[in-house]
């Protein structure tokens, strides 16, 4: 199987993902856009293992998936305190700090 | 024991400098004891120098070793050489030194220091006899130095009057650009002779190429000139006056300021081996001696006008000394008799000032004698000497180096004859002022004669004034005294001798009579409309404003300069560096925006800029 | 090994400052005391390795006491004595208790932790001074500018942080660019002779630089030096620092640490780099003779008594390179002399003047003025001083600048010629200084001064003695020195040049 | 097929022994959480201090026993290396995480309490937070968090895999992220934090994980070991490689914060509460720098040539920018943000060594940095006004006339920081200055040397302003904590003198122990 294919789609979500981080100023959905960086790395992996043979690609997928989750628990937490502070999702607003 | 000459004053002024005012009571009397101590080892060793066979005379006496880099071939011993020049110094010093501490006595007994004086004047008598007793030049350097210093010390001795400060400052400088030459002189000796003292530097030059001699010549002219006040490092001496009347007699007029004479005899052989070291010598005598007689001619003030005098005096010992073997002998003779006579004519001078309140002012001088007769005898002694009037000691110190010049070429001849003409002319003019004409005195002057401890001194000085010079030329005795030592030829004038004498004694004459025509009547302020000549010699013949305008201005603006440049440039760049790191600090603060989106921004920008190096990296 | 005494003579200071901070209820002194015995028992101390140091030895160093420190970089705390070494710490031990003595503690708030950085000057001066590793050179070298960096930060004058600022940065630049020249020495000494040593006699007797190298290392450590000394271009550091530090600090810093430079210029740099040495020695002669005339001429027109005092040092440390860089016998051992009467001169000058600053809380120039009469003792003490700065003869100043002058004459005719200038230009600066602040008329702000009373002259007499007697007699310094400086020619391969008419007769 | 498969993975082995301090603090960790749900409130903090001190003690004499030759291996199927540096790293991060842990519980220097917020949900400056205050209770959920936290650490410094590697830094990071926001005063820039922290951090553990997948992709496996075979004997596509090893430095250098990616640490240092930062500061920074250097020195080895001027460019303009930023700061934790930044950047120039050396440079600088800059934090915790800490540099005028010691202890650490010998500070500095020239890297030195002058005027400046500047009026004044936070301050002191005076100890430790099993 050519790989290239795939590694190429998951570059390109990958990419889509990073530019929804620096594009977007909702934090919700800047969060989401890393969520589906990782979901690019996910198809990497996915490729990775078919290509080899191996299982444990398919594993990290899923370890992958667990940690995203964790990462939105995280996350969510972090979004709704600063939501109930300011009113706004906006990650544009939180820029006290600096210089 | 010669080391003794030496410690003796020097241990007295360290006691009296050390202890301060818990001497003050015995200060004078020991630094008088001291010198007299001096005078009595030198005069005791002078007679065992004269038991001994003449080849015998020169002694040299290592004290101890003083600096010595045995791997580099380099010593030097603290050693002193006792020979017929360096006796006959240190007679000179010690008798009209004591002489003068007595004088002193009197002299500053209204000071109220008088004990810091002493010790001063100790200190210059350790120094100057180092000076002359000493067997290598780096020791002569170090009194040469030590005069220089104590000639400081007493110049500027009433430092709280400015002018005397600075004129001590300006001593000192002036003498320091003499000492660069000395000292240049001495590393020169070490590295072409492999040693700085008398006897080597005398041995080796003989065989040294020409280059060697003419600039050892010409430094140690440029160290002479410093010290003796000659042209062109002349413009302190008249300031010097500055300082205590004893002290410009004893420093700046019997002996220190002939230190340069002594220098260039003691270098005989080195000037003997270049003949155009020798006639720049010859060059600065003759110019000193006129520029000096004319600013001497031109002066009110006592002082500056004898030692314009001096400055013209040492002038002709260095043209004797810069005529070779003709005339080492004669600059040597003159110079004690010089010691003499010059000595008892400021010590007369300090009496006419004790008396009029410290008014150097000769305009308002006059009708002394009535008042002042031993001040005015001792003088008048002293001017007949130093005019060369037979049988006074000048005469024939003189009329030597006269014959000596004229046997050596037309012009210096007629440079030392109108010399003695000017000297007669200045010399009648102070007499004339000072005693001779009608009082002029400030309104609450009342002239007295000086105590004894004052007229005592002049009185022997003036005997000495009036016997020395027939002694010392006897039957050549002066001649075949030192001849060991500095070598001597007898001179051939173009004329004979009694023609000489009778053109000088003419010129004497005739500069007598124009100062007396001149001076018939004396005004109680300087006259305005004078000729040309004589405000330049008022003005020191513009050395002072040269000095001004060729190094100080340029000096100033330079050290402002150089002070400006550190500041801002040297300094500024290290500065600079910093504020333009601070600048850019801040400049770069800016790009910490607070907004999370410019991180990621420079997260994603600087990885797809580390991927594509690393792509050219690796490609 | 033999009884260490070059580690009791650095562990003295130690030990008393950690005296300092027992409390009163344990011992016997007062802290001023315990500050001062601790510096005078380190003075017996110095004095007693003097009287057993043999002039006559070939050895490099003496009284070596060595204690592994960091085995695997081959350092070793290793303490040894040099000639130029004995004759530097006792330039230090002798310092250390008469600026002890000096500096009027008396209402001074913060008394103990200025005792404890002198000490601490003290222990770091003579650590540096008897290092015979170079990373332990290195170490304490840097390790220096702490103390001093607070004695000027804390005790000086209204702009004293900005000083101690820079101060501490010029330091910190010498010492990291010597830092990377250091180590990359090690490595080429751990290539070449198969183990990594920093020991200053391993170094210099063994290694073999190719020329580049060499040339590099050369100058990332002259850099330091030259920093430290201070040499024109980089001097600007010490007058800013010496007008703030009181002049207690100045003294220790001018009179003793800045004496590292040019120590490090003798005792590591020629032997360790001759070649390099001897490449640079014509630029680094002429950079020395620009700065002696240079600071000299900008000392002249200084408002600022101790900002003068700085630029005359450092014109003094011009002559001190020119000697070191003379390649001489006699240039050499005339800087170690130079090296110890300036340190006398600089701390007479700067502890006079320190009393008289003190009094007026101000050392403008022309604040001052007619002291001759009110201040008669402070006057001749001052003289003194300043006479033995400007090297008059008579005074050790003159032994050491014209044995450094007739050194570097054998090699360097026309430099030495220009440096020989300074002699007049330092009669100018020094006596127009000494004719403002001293004579001329009393005016209203100077009446009330004080002259030094009796105690305050006998801490000041014995620099005056020493200078004096080292001027007449400094036989025991040059046969120190000189003990050192034989081995220091023999490492940089130079003979003395002999005189020259001898050379030609032999051709 | 698929018995084929299932048969290809091995049963996992675990050697629980060797795992041990990991597991204690997993362990410790997961009772944290059962404190929080079962015992009531005024049980909790005592109950967590005594398990989370007494598992970092057990974790870290676990580590000292089996830290021997014998305890060196590959373990749990080759994924985790217990190496020398890994146990090293283990050990220091222990002692940090026990050092910030002793922050933590500083209760004493604040009136209203420890450092975190009373309650996290409640709104700034709202009522609700009125009254949980007065009534005194505690965000106590930070010790299993805490405890998490250095679970991932010790997990992720000796992680031999990929994957692991990745779920062990997200154990590490998502932790931090929620303690960066639990500030007890100014709650708004500590949320703001947070935040920033979050979605930066997920974005570069994002990249993190999208190289590694590249990495396997390119070379079919996740172990280190492996992927270093694989490098070797592959001949494919480099350009995916390359981009692999990009994508994973990027992750790793976003961690220790070097430029570019340097951007968050600032903020994060400043708005996280300071025990916190101290936390980060220094076990995050040793963690992440532990894992950097086993990726790059075990799965990147063979390419050293590579992935080195890259990591040239990096350390030079970490270092400078780091330190030209932080000479104009006027908050002092913002200050030391950047100081971290520029020390980082120091750490870096190790990397230019050859293997041995430069894991030995790099493992003393972590060492001798990390407990410096915990000794700085914990100092900051104690200079307060009424509205909480002063970190305003300019109000420190004069702390030296108010409290020497304090003063003299932070003076103590800024020197460090500047590299002054006879401090740790330059034996680090020493050491990786040493690596570099012997890896030919002179030219970095020569710009660390640059920038290192530069650091120095910032942090010399704060010793003059506490020493040579008088006090001003109502400025900060220092409070005397507990004795935690003593123990803290004194364990950073003696560690930063005693490796300054006898670096041999740090160095025989460091270089017994500097190869990487693969």
């Amino acid at each position: 199987m050519n790989p290239n294919a795939y590694l190429v789609l998951s570059g390109i979500i990958f990419s889509i993902g990073a530019l929804g981080v620096l594009l977007r100023r909702n934090a919700i959905v800047a969060f989401m856009s890393v969520e589906l960086m990782l979901n690019a790395a996910n198809l990497a992996f996915v490729t990775g293992a078919r290509v080899w043979g191996k299982l444990d690609g398919q594993a990290a997928a899923f370890f992958v998936m667990v940690v995203a989750a964790a990462e939105v628990v995280i996350g969510l937490a972090i979004i709704i305190t600063i939501f109930r502070t300011r009113n706004s999702a906006s990650v544009d607003e939180a820029s006290l700090l600096r210089w | 024991m010669i080391a003794a000459i030496i410690a003796l004053p020097a241990l007295s002024a360290a006691i009296l400098l050390s202890l301060g005012n818990r001497t003050n009571k015995f200060g004078p009397w020991l630094a008088i004891g001291a010198s007299t101590g001096s005078f009595l080892i030198g005069f005791w060793q002078f007679l065992q120098m004269l038991s001994r066979p003449e080849e015998e005379r020169a002694v040299v006496t290592t004290v101890y070793e003083w600096l010595a880099v045995p791997a580099a071939g380099f010593k030097v011993n603290f050693a002193l050489q006792l020979d017929q020049l360096s006796i006959s110094f240190v007679l000179l010093i010690t008798f009209v030194g004591t002489l003068i501490h007595i004088y002193s006595l009197g002299y500053m007994s209204h000071d109220e220091n008088p004990r810091r004086f002493f010790a001063y004047l100790n200190l210059f008598v350790a120094a100057m006899l180092l000076l002359v007793l000493a067997d290598n030049y780096l020791l002569l350097y170090v009194g040469w130095e030590g005069v220089g210093l104590a000639s400081y010390l007493l110049i500027g001795f009433w430092q709280h009057k400015p002018s005397a400060a600075v004129a001590a400052k300006k001593a000192f400088v002036a003498n320091r650009v003499g000492d660069f030459g000395l000292s240049l002189a001495i590393m020169t000796m070490f590295i072409v002779l492999g040693s700085v003292s008398f006897s080597d530097v005398n041995e080796g030059i003989k065989g040294a190429p020409a280059w060697v001699s003419l600039t050892l010549g010409l430094l140690l002219l440029l160290a002479a000139c410093g010290k003796s006040a000659q042209f062109p490092l002349q413009s302190w001496l008249l300031d010097a006056m500055e300082g205590p009347t004893p002290v410009s007699a004893l420093i700046h007029a019997a002996t220190m300021v002939t230190a340069g004479v002594y220098l260039i005899v003691r270098s005989a052989s080195i000037f003997n081996a270049s003949e155009i070291a020798q006639t720049a010598v010859v060059v600065v005598g003759t110019i000193s001696l006129l520029m000096g007689a004319v600013i001497a001619a031109a002066k009110d003030d006592i002082k500056k006008s004898l030692a314009g005098s001096t400055m013209s005096q040492i002038g002709y010992m260095i043209l004797a000394a810069g005529l070779g073997p003709i005339g080492y002998v004669f600059a040597i003779l003159h110079l004690i008799t010089h010691g003499f006579f010059k000595a008892v004519m400021f010590l007369g001078a300090g009496s006419v000032m004790h008396a009029t309140n410290d008014n150097v002012d000769m305009r308002r001088y006059g009708g002394l004698p009535k008042v002042m007769i031993f001040t005015t005898i001792t003088f008048f002694i002293g001017y007949l000497a130093i005019i060369g009037i037979p049988p006074f000691a000048g005469f024939y110190s003189k009329d030597h180096i006269i014959e000596a010049a004229l046997s050596h070429s037309w012009w210096a001849g007629a440079a030392v004859l109108f010399g003695a003409g000017l000297t007669a002319f200045y010399m009648t003019r102070i007499v004339v002022m000072t005693f001779v004409s009608k009082p002029r005195w400030e309104d609450d002057v009342h002239p007295h004669e000086s105590p004894l401890s004052m007229t005592l001194p002049m009185i022997v000085l003036a005997i000495g004034a009036t016997s020395i010079g027939i002694i010392l030329t006897q039957n050549h005795i002066f001649e075949h005294w030192l001849e060991p030592v500095t070598g001597f030829v007898e001179p051939e004038p173009p004329f004979s001798i009694q023609t000489i004498t009778i053109i000088t004694l003419s010129v004497v004459a005739i500069g007598v009579l124009a100062a007396i025509w001149q001076y018939r009547k004396v005004a109680k302020v300087a006259p305005k409309n004078v000729s040309f000549v004589v405000t330049a010699a008022r003005k020191d013949l513009y050395g002072d404003v040269m000095n001004e305008a060729l190094l100080m201005r340029p000096g100033q603006a330079t050290t402002k300069f150089l002070n400006i440049f550190d500041k801002s440039v040297v300094d500024g760049f290290v500065n600079g560096l910093g504020a333009l790191t601070t600048g850019i600090s801040a400049r770069l603060r800016r790009s910490e925006t607070g907004y999370v989106r410019s991180y990621a921004m420079s997260i994603v920008v600087g990885t797809a800029i580390l991927v594509i190096a690393l792509l050219i990296v690796r490609l | 090994m033999n009884f260490p005494w070059l580690l009791l003579i650095v562990l003295t200071p130690l030990i008393g400052t950690l005296l300092l901070f027992v409390p009163k209820r344990f011992i016997p002194f007062s802290d001023k005391q315990i500050a001062l015995y601790s510096s005078l028992i380190t003075l017996i101390f110095v004095l007693v390795v003097a009287f057993i140091f043999d002039t006559s030895s070939t050895a490099l160093t003496q009284f070596d006491v060595s204690y592994d420190w960091i085995p695997i970089f081959g350092i070793s705390f290793h303490l040894g004595l040099t000639g130029i070494s004995l004759v530097l710490i006792g330039l230090t031990a002798v310092l250390t208790p008469i600026v002890l003595l000096a500096t009027e503690h008396e209402g001074m708030k913060k008394r103990k932790e200025f005792l404890m950085w002198i000490l601490l000057v003290e222990a770091s001066a003579l650590a540096v001074f008897l290092a015979r590793d170079l990373f332990l050179f290195y170490v304490v070298f840097e390790a220096m500018l702490v103390p001093i960096f607070f004695l000027v930060g804390r005790f000086g004058g209204p702009r004293r942080s900005a000083a101690a600022l820079k101060f501490i940065l010029f330091g910190l630049a010498g010492g990291l660019v010597m830092l990377a020249a250091l180590i990359w020495l090690y490595f080429v000494g751990a290539t070449q002779l198969g183990r990594g040593t920093f020991s200053i006699t391993a170094l210099s007797n063994e290694l073999n630089m190719d020329v580049w190298t060499e040339r590099w290392l050369f100058l990332g450590f002259f850099f330091a030096f030259a920093l430290k000394a201070p040499m024109f271009p980089g001097h600007t550091w010490l007058p800013d620092t010496a007008e703030q530090a009181t002049p207690g600090t100045s003294t220790m810093l001018i009179g003793i640490l800045d004496k590292v430079g040019t120590y490090g210029m003798l005792a590591i740099l020629l032997p360790i780099f001759p070649n390099a040495s001897k490449e640079f020695a014509p630029i680094i002669i002429g950079l020395a003779v620009f700065g002696v005339i240079y600071a000299a001429l900008v000392a002249m027109a200084q408002k600022d008594m101790k900002r003068t005092f700085a630029f005359i040092s450092i014109s003094h440390f011009g002559f001190i390179v020119m000697g070191i860089f003379s390649f001489t016998s006699i240039g050499m051992i005339g800087s170690t002399v130079y090296m110890v009467a300036h340190g006398l001169s600089t701390a007479a000058l700067f502890l006079t003047a320190g009393y008289l600053i003190k009094q007026k809380d101000n050392s403008l120039i022309n604040s001052f003025g007619g002291l001759t009469k009110i201040a008669p003792v402070m006057t001749g003490i001052f003289l003194i001083a300043a006479l033995a700065s400007i090297a008059l003869p008579g005074m050790a100043g003159f032994v050491g600048e014209f044995m450094v002058l007739t050194g570097t004459f054998q090699r360097y005719q026309i430099p030495t010629i220009i440096a020989t200038f300074g002699i007049i230009l330092a009669a100018i600066y020094m006596l127009w200084l000494y004719q403002r602040v001293f004579t001329g008329t009393e005016n209203k702000e100077t009446k009330n001064i004080v002259d030094l009373n009796l105690k305050q002259t006998l801490v000041l007499s014995p620099l005056v003695l020493l200078t004096v007697l080292f001027g007449f007699y400094p036989a025991p310094v040059i046969k120190i020195a000189e003990s050192a400086i034989s081995n220091t020619m023999l490492q940089i391969g130079q003979t003395d040049p002999g005189p020259i008419i001898s050379k030609v007769e032999t051709k | 097929m698929m018995q084929n498969v299932v048969n290809s993975i091995p049963t996992p082995n675990f050697e629980y022994a060797l795992l041990s301090p990991i597991l204690i603090m997993f362990f410790a960790a997961c009772a944290g959480v059962l404190i929080e749900a079962f015992l009531p409130n005024e049980k909790r903090r005592l109950t967590h201090l005594l398990v989370i001190f007494t598992s970092l003690l057990l974790a870290f004499f676990a580590v000292i026993l089996q830290s021997g030759p014998n305890g060196r291996a590959l373990v749990a199927s080759g994924t985790v290396a217990l190496d020398g540096p890994g146990w090293i790293l283990q050990g220091t991060i222990l002692l940090i995480a026990a050092m910030s842990a002793l922050l933590f519980a500083e209760s004493k220097v604040d009136p209203l309490g420890d450092a975190f917020a009373a309650r996290a949900s409640t709104l700034p400056g709202g009522e609700e937070e009125k009254t949980v205050t007065k009534l005194g209770w505690a965000q106590t959920e930070v010790w299993p968090l805490l405890s998490f936290s250095v679970t991932g650490m010790l997990l992720f410094v000796t992680a031999n895999d990929l994957l692991v590697m990745f779920v062990a830094l997200e154990v590490m990071s998502l932790p931090l992220y929620l303690l960066a926001g639990l500030a007890r005063r100014r709650r708004l820039l500590s949320q703001e934090a947070a935040l920033k922290y979050f979605i930066l951090g997920a974005l570069a553990s994002a990249i993190l994980l999208f190289g590694s997948a590249l990495t396997y992709a390119y070379t079919g496996s996740l172990e280190f070991g492996q992927i270093s075979n694989g490098i070797s004997s592959a001949n494919n596509s480099p350009g995916l490689l390359t981009a692999a090893i990009a994508l994973v430095a990027v992750g790793m250098l976003f961690k220790i914060g070097a430029v570019p990616f340097h951007q968050w640490v600032p903020d994060v240092y400043t708005g996280a509460p300071t025990p916190v930062t101290s936390f980060m500061a220094g076990a995050v920074k040793v963690a992440a720098f532990g894992g950097l250097l086993r990726i790059f020195y075990v799965a990147f080895g063979s390419l050293v040539w590579d992935w080195r001027p890259l990591i040239w460019v990096v350390a030079g303009l970490t270092m400078v920018v780091g330190s030209v930023i932080a000479l104009s700061q006027s908050d002092f934790k913002r200050m030391l943000a950047y100081s971290s930044i520029s020390n980082g950047g120091f750490i870096l120039v190790g990397f230019s060594g050859t293997n041995r050396a430069a894991i030995a440079a790099v493992l003393i600088y972590l060492i001798t940095y990390a407990f410096a800059t915990v000794g700085a934090f914990a100092l900051i915790t104690l200079i307060r006004e009424q509205a909480g800490e002063s970190a305003t540099l300019i109000r420190w005028k004069g702390l030296g006339k108010k409290s020497p010691l304090a003063a003299g202890l932070m003076s103590l650490f800024m020197l460090s920081f500047a590299g002054v010998p006879l401090t740790s500070g330059f034996t680090a500095k020493f050491g990786v200055f040493t690596a570099a020239i012997a890896g030919g890297a002179t030219p970095l030195v020569l710009i660390g040397v640059l920038a290192s002058v530069i650091a120095a005027v910032f942090y010399i400046r704060v010793i003059i302003l506490m020493f040579f500047s008088d006090p001003i009026p109502e400025g900060p004044f220092v409070v005397v904590p507990s004795v935690f936070t003593t123990i803290a301050i004194s364990a950073s002191t003696v560690v930063t003198i005693i490796l300054g005076l006898f670096p041999q100890i740090v160095i025989d430790l460091v270089s017994s122990a500097s190869v990487f099993l693969r």
